[in-house]
């Protein structure tokens, strides 16, 4: 069901970890749907120098974190602010309808660390306008095509 | 890469018997069993005989036990062929929360269409309480539906004691024993059933194959319409070579059920305490004792369920879980939640289901990969850190 | 003895190739398709291929495509799946007085619950009459259900005219195939159809298996309710090898249809014109040109269906009878009586089916066999008496 990036990404993933005195720090999710993703970010004269991340999820939760992470490590924070969801999807070749709600979780785990930046630097980035780190994302799980477990 | 199955819950391979049973009826005994020439003749003897084989693990008589599809249709055809054909007299329906789909669904589509469901609660264990079931029972209630043993945490239910209260109340009670079946010891006479449901892929037989065992008496409408099969109460030209083996299979369950209880209760033993005692943070979801045999259910905190099955599978091990990552809604198991887990315990939850082909050395090689497993995932895992940072 | 297997509208013999695809699902994988690792993933993977293989046959797409236990089912389904889903629109069906009982008993079952019920006529051959049916339409009709051929006289119905009369009244229309399906071209698009009923065992598939074709967009509930396969809308773990070997049955099928049709047609031709012609007072049943390539009906008058198949058998020939002796009710055949049999013509009829294994040397031994055996009936028959004194 997952492409081979995404076995690649979830299997080996990129930039797995803490960053100690990070200068910023991002969690969102909600355990309820079983997505928490904590990203971490070094950033030097605007450049992210260094990205690290946290999942407690699926298979593509962990990989998207780890696909998001890599397309933005060396980056300038706004090229970051303009990560989607659908190119972290894109850049693993794409993932099962079920679970595309997992790859909004990296976008916006990525916005809420740029929003911890742009807070503790009294920033202001348009794209981050509305934007509430702690709201309960609701990534609709389509229910319609999933699959449940019931053998 | 080594192949380790270990999901006999959601699927059994089948016993070469029952294959070599089947053969002959793939082939040269294709007849229609409804067709009165020699090619009918030799499918009726079969299907007959398949009858024959599965009455007998259940204690009851032969025309008793009607072929469906699998246990959900099985299912289907109990609840709603009770309900309908009982409608004169009642609308209640007793049933439980940790129920198979086949059953919660079918008594969803009944409460649209008016009928009255109770559901019943289960403790910690899983196990309901007989003092709230007498309670629910009223004058209207129909049907008691309750499954003999849960297919996500085993946990086996008070069947005879509910046998009985129905009895006394005259209420027909089915149950779903498509995973008690060939795990269990079942006399339909001794635990008072009117209706069981089982299936043949569960127990080492075919796919798409199961059947209801109806009590002789017992009011319920056809579900299925059409030619005049299985004494006109399930239409449908028979799936002769899918009968043939599941009559087998049950046969073989049914003369080695005592060994293989034995052999899987050392080895899920073995298992569980094992994982458990090497593995922090982790607990034991069903009941200690009146559990199916090859059940094993474990929650492991902080990780989430999928991630655990695509590592085990990449080692080649097979297995399953109640998030709700792999269920496709926002929620994990109604099972797990039943029993009154958290989401986040619910979550990391693993079944691993043992059966006949189970090896003591594959037992041996989880024990040796899933440890390692858990705690790679753990490391990446924000819940994880406070734990560590030694709260 | 002599094997003379000539009920091929009964059930047909599984083709060697289908066989062949379906044991490695018997055997190594037997995983569940819904289940994660790699023992699902591989059930899943060929539970899509023959989803893809049956779509291709029909000009359908696969999420078009829903498996079945078979014909009865899948008919089951579409009546009862449009009856509810609609029934707020109208309560009105049309349908035929010769459908398979897996429509006729369905529909007889939702006239109890206040569904209205238009059973259309058929002439001598069993054809229906489109005026007829356009005015037997309705502000509150929403389902029309005629059966693509018959299964006793094999007569085609004009499949493609009902389909633009349904599609320009909005109705949706429902076909039963399970004979026709493999002897005729069916296009869903060209013939304007919304649901197709299908079955394995009819065309050298497995039996228990069969298929409903649902048109995107159609309004239809779920018929067995539980888990989550079948996108939701019929429930039951999958039937894994079955599914492949229809899915195989029918790609072959699908590919030699042309010169199935061809040699079945002149098996046929051979048997009803020599067997016609070798025996006085015999008549076909059903149409001369619009019927299914392999079917015979013929009616030998004085004397009964059910000795002249015993007879038959004894000789090793297998055919079957729209006789009131082998139906198990008091009446001949439904469909012999609604193109206006009498009692006496019904009671003789004899339907031989002709299949791909069927032999040149099989149609010379039969128009050997056939014609002493009607005799010796007719002499034992008192309504011969009569006709012998040269009436
Ligand atoms: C308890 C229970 N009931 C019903 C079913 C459905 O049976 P089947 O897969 O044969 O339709 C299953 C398994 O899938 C089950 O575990
Ligand atoms: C026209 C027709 N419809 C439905 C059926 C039922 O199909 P199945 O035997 O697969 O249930 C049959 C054959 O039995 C048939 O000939
Ligand atoms: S994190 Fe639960 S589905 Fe992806
Ligand atoms: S004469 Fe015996 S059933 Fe017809």
């Amino acid at each position: 069901m997952y492409t081979e990036k995404v076995m690649d990404h979830f299997t080996n993933p990129r930039n797995v970890g803490e960053i100690e005195n990070a200068d910023a720090v991002g969690q969102v999710g909600n355990a309820k749907c079983g997505d928490i993703m904590k990203i971490y970010l070094k950033i030097e004269n605007d450049i992210i120098v260094d990205v690290k991340f946290k999942t407690f999820g699926c298979g593509s939760a962990i990989a998207t974190s780890s696909m998001a992470t890599e397309l933005i490590k060396g980056k300038s924070v706004k090229e970051a602010l303009s990560l989607t969801n659908k190119a972290v999807a894109e850049a693993l070749d794409g993932l099962p309808p079920v679970k595309m709600h997992c790859s909004v979780l990296a976008e916006q785990a990525v916005k809420a660390a740029i929003y911890d930046y742009a807070k503790s630097n009294n920033l202001h980035f348009e794209e981050l306008e509305g934007f509430d780190p702690d709201e309960d994302h609701d990534h609709h799980h389509d229910i319609e095509d999933e699959v449940e477990n019931c053998n | 890469m080594k192949k380790v199955y270990l999901d006999y819950s959601a699927t059994t391979p089948m016993k070469k018997e029952v294959i070599d049973e089947m053969l002959p009826y793939l082939t040269e005994h294709f007849g229609n069993p409804s067709s009165i020439h020699s090619f009918g003749r030799e499918s009726r003897k079969a299907v007959d005989n398949a009858r024959d084989q599965i009455a007998k693990t259940l204690g009851a008589k032969s025309d008793e036990i009607f072929f469906t599809a699998g246990g959900t249709e099985s299912d289907n055809w109990a609840i709603k062929g009770v309900a309908y054909a009982m409608k004169g007299k009642g609308n209640h329906i007793i049933t439980t929360k940790i129920e198979h789909h086949a059953v919660l669904h079918t008594c969803e589509e009944l409460a649209k269409e008016g009928f009255e469901i109770t559901y019943l609660n289960v403790d910690q264990y899983g196990l309901i309480n007989l003092e709230e079931l007498k309670s629910a029972i009223k004058e209207n209630t129909i049907l008691i539906t309750v499954m003999f043993a849960n297919n996500e945490i085993g946990t086996i239910q008070p069947i005879k004691e509910i046998g009985q209260i129905a009895k006394e109340k005259g209420i027909i009670f089915h149950t779903d024993a498509v995973q008690a079946y060939g795990n269990v010891h079942i006399n339909v006479d001794q635990l008072g059933l009117n209706l069981v449901s089982i299936s043949s892929h569960k127990i080492y037989g075919p796919k798409g194959i199961g059947a209801l065992y109806i009590r002789r008496g017992t009011k319920i409408l056809p579900f299925i319409h059409g030619g005049a099969q299985e004494k006109k109460r399930r239409a449908g030209t028979e799936n002769v070579a899918s009968i043939v083996g599941f009559g087998k299979a049950a046969e073989l369950a049914h003369e080695s059920l005592d060994g293989h209880i034995n052999r899987l209760l050392a080895l899920r033993t073995k298992l569980m305490d094992n994982l458990l005692s090497k593995i922090p943070y982790s607990q034991v979801n069903g009941h200690p004792t009146k559990r199916l045999p090859g059940n094993v259910n474990i929650s492991f905190e902080f990780i989430e369920g999928e991630s655990l099955l695509l590592s085990l599978d990449m080692v080649g091990i097979a297995g399953s879980s109640g998030s709700a990552c792999t269920s496709g809604s926002l929620d994990p198991s109604h099972v797990l939640m039943a029993i009154g887990l958290s989401h986040e315990i619910a979550h990391g939850s693993l079944r691993l289901t043992i059966g006949d082909f189970t090896t003591d050395e594959e037992i041996e090689y989880v024990l040796e990969k899933l440890p390692p497993i858990v705690d790679r995932l753990r490391q990446m895992s924000p819940l994880y850190e406070k734990v560590k940072g030694g709260k």
